[in-house]
């Protein structure tokens, strides 16, 4: 019973990466019509926020400490942050600790940027062009950007700890009365709420705003809001704004989960188009049930019991599910007729 | 004798009624129009027809056979051809391309894999192909990629495409739709000609009444998924019944 | 069938002199004169650094492909001489090898073995290699090492850990400098019973591909052997980023102790992911939690940051080491790049001086020369303490050292600090243990 | 002649010219020189590029003709190589048992999966390809299938290999390189030299050149038969094809078989000129390579996807030789400073940054050349046409195919 509760915590928390990166993705399919490689490349730039910002707080002034040796032998060169010369050791030291969830501001506008300068300077083209040369496009500015990012930060992950304040798990145990330990990490709670957050966001932007609105009536068709002399263009320049930035987000708060990779882009890449299309091409709900769905099976499929049944299951898990639901299931869970099928 | 045999044909959608105990009969060598306001049912019916759609009662029968559960190329291969409102053609590929395909599934059937000979060896099909299209004034674009010729030389193409398959039965589902008046004109003329030229029946949809008496023999008055008249244009014109279901409402379609 | 059963080999060779012009079974550049594959002709050697630059493990190959210039570079008589003057055979003179001047060419391994072959033949076939050495996988290891064999040149393997390498998938043409999962558990074992107790459950994740498998099944036997209990294995796929459905169980598994056979990215992922769910800071059976990373490298401890802190492992050899072999390479790479060298660096470092020195002592590129002169050669001054080049199956065999992440790290590469030298006696195993069986070295290839 | 026509066999004659004379054309600068690093005339290169050709070709029939992505046919070449080591490993070295098992299997294979990811088009389709793919990669990668069978199947990561304990039971002392009905062993070389020039002649290059040939002819015949026609019928408007009595679904699974078979010759291939088989190689990594390939020669076109499969191979394997010795060798002949900063400009777009420049290339190619290189080919043809004979009348015979 506790093994499936905490399999269910780990699965919602696979998921919510999952839901994010495909939420992102489908915006992009569903208004659009592009097949966008790339976007993996996002996520991890938007990690990269979190690395970059890290960086920038702990722009040092150096010190010699002749007491000390380096491996060489010489004086110690001894790095003071910056941060820590300006508002002191304590505040200085939390300002760095806090790098992390401060980069959200960092990145919003840099992913929003990013995003608008490559639907101007290079999707924007590619609209009326065959998905096989959207392909081939985005999958090279997905090759450009993660050797950009290894050329500026080399290939190693890069640690990216969260604030020491969510070091360490709850003991879900205790607050359900169980005898056993149900740990879960803090940070893993707040990554969950996180996405929760920007989720329920997305959609009421979606739900509530004019804008949203005209962008849904353009996600069902694209021809007719064009004659109502809506500039649906530019809307749609915002939408890829507003992915790039959700992908973004995804990939700064998961940067302690997993310590930041030039290459974590294209490890996520695959996934999230089988989350997408298991949700079904042109549905934002599918494409956030599906995440879930898949990141709780995968979860259930880690587990010794089942691995004992079936080995290897939770390697192929996910293939699985993706081959069941698509013969079950013509256009995914929650897909809409004609969208990417010819 | 009928050809085409309509037998209590009924059709939900959700809460709707599309049609609703629908009775056609369609005399061999005659030209039949179907007429009726929109959402009348007309689409729906040919749909079922076609194999596309599946009709919830009744009979569908071609010549003595039931096409109901076949899929649409078994009911083309049986001899329905259909034309749609918007031209299907196949696009990306040359005009004489176009031609070929539908003499190479007369000649083959729905499935060949004739993938070792070239097809400009197929002398009988080439003949046969480069005639219909002669025969239809379009040999000049021969080498043309289909997408690109005006939507009156892909109706006619579309036309030389189904009779190339020598159908018995030729379904038009509103061919005029969205045709300047000359281009009306002449695939009116064109229908005539086949008609007059080849043993074939011709059932037709349409909502232009120029068209309907120009060719139908008979005509089907269908309004809320029931035939509402079965007759010859001539009592059809006159019909009270009919002029307050249909003509008097849509003058402007008419 | 019983055709080419009977006269194959009758076949090969009047097909051999009648279609002289087309089919001289010869390999590539080779004089068929010389009698072995890429002989050298001019006034130069060339060697085949064979190093990941693309994918998960490109600084380390970064790295290796660092050493082993600095290497050629002291073979060339540049530089300060490094470990050339610590080394206990003196061949080498500064002047190349055997006259030679050294130059080298490079490849990208890809860490996959079809592109790994490729490059290597690229570099045989194209530039006239003469030796392949790096790498920094077991997989792509025994495939580069199967290819040298057959090309009929030596392969000097970088960093490479499974037992197979010198086990199951042993060649002729291949050695093995690096250690292996066998001497980890050996090492390990002991240390993790003096510090965590005799008395311990241990909860086995793996990464499920060859290495994974040798290095669990070597831990459990060390640790076995020292009255520990295997509560239970888990294999994780290669393809995992996210090990939290793998850990979040271990907890109420019974286990006190968490054994991480991953390497690369999967341990900065999975030690990442331990360290999360608090593991460090928990109780079980009366007892601290522990992890343990049996095989540690020094870019996988900088991955993962503060998290290695006060969890052992085990290496090949580490840049803190004191002697004077050590310290001589260690001050030659910091002052060329900057930063110490890593374990895997120096593994390729030392297999490069030892190909130079072992053709040196042999008088002859010719690879079943070069392999003789390696064969039980028995050298010292490289770092790692006494060491012999075994004959029976081409590993090495020195002292291991075991590691533990530095609690409070003075700067940024003190990341790890040596628990214990275990001495080359306690690893030592017999050439035909269970965990190596299955293999044969055949014969060494000199190619053409 | 060969029943094709003129401009085919034309096409067919030029492409067997260059493939019987890549030994020299590849090879244009002399051995020692600096520019010797771009050279591609080395066996292994020369092999790969006429085994991914291949495999390219097969994977333009089923999508440049019909359209259907699919993002899995790096399955089916993993399964030739399978096929053929095993063989190796059962009866002996002789590449002539393995090669038609190879076909054999991965047919067998496209046949079931493609069976069964037909009954989706567009995305759902490629999705479908993509999960059988990658559940074939995992299961080789972790030999899981060896696992259920207690021997090893695939070998794991380290890759399907030839051992001395095998049985090869058609032999009675082990071998341990592929030959042709013991007449040839597929790597041996001949190395002409000329003054300062090198030239490899490989028997294994030849005999996959010949295969590669037969291929190509074979896709040139099935490009211009009426089944072609129906793929690509298929591909621009599957509606009319139904209401024109034909069965869309065998057409299109023709197809995938035929060019699942393509990748199981390629696969088999590779084995029968390096005895290896390795997991990556069905990567959805390696998929996504011969889409690529494929989109950025041409699709749809006969030569291009041979030519993307060629460019990218060489990309692979000559940027990501080039270091910054090299770069010093060839900017030696500049001032020392100016030395120094071209090595600075150029290096991060070779060795370890050959990625960036693949990179970067794809997005010039598909930005500049929308058709791909063909394109790039057809407005170079167009303009020396236009020079010679600016008076000519359009072209009006261009068929789509080309």
């Amino acid at each position: 019973m506790d093994a499936i509760l905490l399999q269910i915590l780990n699965g919602l928390d696979k998921g919510s990466a999952y839901a994010l990166i495909a939420l992102g993705l489908t915006l992009i399919f569903g208004t659009l019509g592009v097949v966008n490689f790339a976007h993996g490349a996002l996520f991890m730039i938007g990690a990269f926020c979190s690395v970059t910002l890290q960086k920038i707080l702990t722009i040092s002034t150096i010190s010699i400490d002749e007491t000390q040796k380096d491996f060489l032998g010489r004086p110690l060169e001894v790095k003071t942050p910056i941060m820590e010369n300006w508002f002191g050791p304590e505040i200085g030291g939390l300002i760095i600790d806090w790098s992390v969830p401060l980069a959200i501001l960092f990145a919003i506008p840099v992913m929003l940027v990013i995003g608008y300068v490559m639907e101007r300077g290079l999707i924007k083209h590619f609209y009326k062009r065959p998905h096989a040369d959207q392909i081939l496009v985005t999958f090279g500015l997905a090759i450009v950007l993660q050797e950009v990012i290894k050329y500026f930060y080399g290939a190693n992950p890069i640690p990216t700890p969260a604030p020491d304040a969510f070091r360490g798990s709850f003991d879900f145990g205790a607050l359900l009365g169980l005898d056993t330990a149900l740990a879960y990490p803090y940070w893993r709670l707040v990554y969950f709420a996180f996405s929760a957050v920007i989720i329920g966001a997305v959609f009421a932007f979606l739900q509530f705003t004019t804008f949203g609105m005209v962008v849904r009536a353009g996600m069902a068709d694209r021809e007719t809001v064009g004659l109502l002399g809506i500039d649906i263009d530019r809307r749609f320049t915002i939408m890829f704004g507003i992915a790039a930035a959700v992908a973004g987000l995804a990939g700064v708060m998961y940067a302690p989960i997993n310590s930041p990779n030039y290459h974590m882009g294209m490890d996520f890449l695959v996934l999230s188009f089988v989350v997408v299309v298991v949700g079904g091409m042109g549905s934002l709900p599918g494409a956030v049930l599906a995440g879930f769905m898949l990141g709780i099976l995968e979860s259930f499929a880690s587990m010794n019991e089942i691995k004992a049944i079936l080995p290897g299951i939770d390697q192929i898990i996910i293939y699985v599910v993706a081959i069941i639901i698509l013969l079950t299931r013509p256009r995914g869970l929650m897909g809409r007729k004609g969208v990417m099928e010819e | 004798m009928a050809i085409l045999e309509v037998k209590n044909v009924g059709k939900r959608f959700g809460g709707l009624q599309a049609l609703n105990n629908v009775n056609l009969s369609v005399a061999e060598n005659s030209c039949h129009a179907i007429i009726g306001p929109n959402g009348a049912g007309k689409s729906t019916l040919l749909n079922c027809l076609v194999g596309k759609l599946i009709p919830d009662t009744g009979s569908v029968m071609f010549d003595g056979q039931s096409v109901l559960g076949r899929k649409p190329y078994e009911i083309n291969q049986m001899g329905i051809s259909r034309v749609f409102q918007t031209p299907e053609i196949f696009g990306d590929l040359t005009v004489m391309e176009n031609m070929m395909i539908p003499c190479f599934a007369k000649r083959d059937g729905a499935f060949e894999l004739n993938a070792i000979t070239s097809v400009t060896s197929q002398r009988d099909v080439v003949e046969k192909a480069e005639h219909m299209l002669e025969d239809m004034n379009l040999i000049d674009k021969r080498g043309m990629h289909a997408a690109s010729m005006s939507r009156g030389d892909k109706r006619r193409l579309e036309i030389a495409m189904c009779l190339a398959q020598d159908p018995r039965l030729l379904l038009l589902d509103e061919p005029t739709a969205g045709m300047a008046r000359a281009d009306t004109n002449n695939t009116i003329d064109l229908l005539k000609r086949i008609k007059d030229e080849r043993d074939i029946t011709i059932a037709i949809i349409e909502h232009d009444m120029h068209v309907v008496f120009s060719l139908a023999e008979r005509i089907t008055v269908l309004a809320q998924g029931t035939p509402l008249v079965e007759d010859t244009p001539e009592k059809i014109k006159g019909h009270p019944k009919v002029r307050e279901a249909y003509l008097g409402e849509s003058q402007d379609a008419a | 069938m019983s055709f080419s059963k009977l006269t194959r080999r009758g076949l090969i060779k009047t097909s051999a002199v009648a279609g002289a012009g087309l089919a001289l079974p010869t390999y590539l550049r080779a004089d068929a004169h010389s009698g072995f594959t890429n002989a050298p002709t001019g006034d130069t050697v060339t060697f085949g650094f064979n190093v990941p630059q693309t994918g998960p493990y490109a600084e380390e190959g970064l790295d290796e492909l660092r050493a082993q210039e600095l290497a050629v570079q002291h073979l060339n008589g540049e530089g300060d001489g490094g470990m050339m003057n610590t080394f206990s055979s003196k061949a080498l003179k500064g002047n190349g090898i055997m006259g030679k001047k050294v130059t080298f060419v490079t490849g990208d391994t890809q860490t996959k073995s079809d592109a790994a072959r490729a490059s290597a033949k690229a570099m045989i076939e194209k530039d006239g290699a003469i030796m392949i050495n790096g790498g920094s996988s077991s997989g792509v290891a025994v495939a580069v090492q199967g290819l040298c064999q057959e090309a009929g040149v030596i392969f000097m393997a970088g960093l490479t850990h499974s037992n197979d390498t010198t086990g199951k998938d042993k060649k002729a043409n291949g050695f093995r400098h690096f250690f292996n999962a066998y001497m980890s558990g050996a090492a390990l074992a002991p240390v993790l019973a003096k510090e965590y107790g005799k008395d311990r459950r241990a909860y086995h994740l793996t990464a499920d591909y060859t290495w994974g498998w040798t290095q669990q099944e070597s831990m459990a036997a060390a640790t076995e052997a020292m009255g520990w209990e295997t509560v239970n294995n888990v294999l994780t796929p290669l393809a995992s980023t996210d090990f939290s459905s793998y850990i979040a169980p271990v907890l109420n598994s019974g286990a006190d102790v968490l054994v991480l056979n991953h390497y690369g990215g999967n341990m900065v992922n999975s030690l990442t992911n331990a360290v999360q769910f608090d593991l460090l800071n928990k109780e079980v059976n009366g007892k601290k939690f522990e992890i343990v990373v049996p095989l540690y490298s020094e870019l996988m401890a900088a991955g993962a940051g503060k998290n290695v802190q006060g969890v052992i492992g085990s290496m090949n050899w580490n840049w803190q080491l004191q002697d004077e072999g050590s310290k001589a390479f260690t001050k030659s790479f910091g002052e060329k790049y900057g930063r110490p060298p890593s374990n895997s660096a120096h593994t390729c470092y030392v297999q490069t001086l030892l190909y130079a020195d072992a053709v040196e002592r042999a008088g002859s590129f010719n690879p079943c020369a070069v392999a003789e002169a390696l064969e039980d050669f028995d050298f010292d001054g490289m770092g790692n303490g006494p060491t012999t080049y075994r004959g029976a199956d081409h590993q090495c065999f020195k002292d291991v050292l075991v590691m533990k992440g530095t609690e409070n790290p003075s700067n940024e590469y003190d990341t790890l600090e040596i628990v214990e030298v275990t001495p080359r006696a306690q690893v030592e195993y017999e050439p035909d243990h269970p965990m190596f069986a299955g293999g044969d070295l055949g014969e060494c290839n000199p190619g053409a | 002649m060969f029943g094709t026509a003129k401009r085919d066999t034309a096409l067919l004659i030029i492409v067997a010219i260059l493939t019987l004379f890549a030994p020299f054309l590849l090879n244009p600068f002399p051995a020692g020189s600096a520019m010797a690093q771009f050279n591609a005339g080395y066996p292994d290169l020369m092999q790969r590029f006429v085994i991914f050709g291949i495999f390219a070709i097969g994977f333009n029939i089923l999508f440049g003709l019909t359209g259907y992505l699919s993002f899995g046919h790096a399955a089916f070449l993993g399964v030739g190589s399978y096929a053929v080591v095993w063989m190796y490993k059962l009866l002996d070295y002789n590449i002539i048992w393995g090669l038609p098992l190879a076909i054999v299997i991965s047919g067998v294979f496209a046949l079931m999966i493609g069976f069964i990811s037909l009954r989706r088009s567009g995305i759902y389709f490629s999705i479908l390809t993509l999960a059988f793919a990658q559940m074939m990669f995992a299961i080789s990668y972790s030999d899981l299938l060896g696992r259920f069978f207690g021997t090893t199947i695939t070998n794991g990561e380290t890759g399907l290999q030839v051992y001395r304990s095998d049985p090869q039971v058609l032999i009675d002392s082990w071998e341990s390189v592929p030959h042709l009905l013991g007449l040839v062993e597929m790597r041996s070389t001949y190395t002409m030299r000329l003054g300062d020039w090198s030239f490899d002649f490989n028997a294994g290059y030849y005999f996959c050149a010949v295969i590669m040939l037969l291929t190509f002819y074979l896709a040139i015949r099935i490009f211009r038969s009426p089944f072609g026609m129906m793929l690509r019928a298929v591909k621009s408007n599957q509606q009319r094809m139904n209401y024109t009595g034909l069965n869309t679904r065998p057409y299109a699974l023709a197809a995938f078989v035929i060019s699942g078979m393509y990748a199981g010759l390629a696969g088999g291939l590779m084995a029968a000129m390096d005895p290896l088989a390795g997991a990556e190689r069905m990567q959805w990594t390696a998929s996504g390579e011969v889409v690529l390939m494929t989109i950025l020669g041409g699709a749809g076109t006969l030569i291009g996807p041979v030519l993307g499969a060629g460019f990218i191979k060489y990309f692979e394997n000559i940027f990501s030789k080039i270091n910054d010795n090299v770069l010093h060798s060839w900017f030696a002949f500049l001032p020392d400073g100016i030395e120094d900063f071209m090595v600075v400009i150029v290096h991060p777009f070779v060795g370890k940054g050959w990625h960036l420049t693949l990179g970067l290339m794809f997005m010039l190619v598909v930005i500049f050349l929308p058709g791909g290189l063909v394109e790039g080919g057809q407005r170079i043809a167009r303009l020396f046409r236009r020079k010679n004979a600016r008076n000519d009348a359009p072209d009006g015979s261009k068929t789509p195919a080309e």
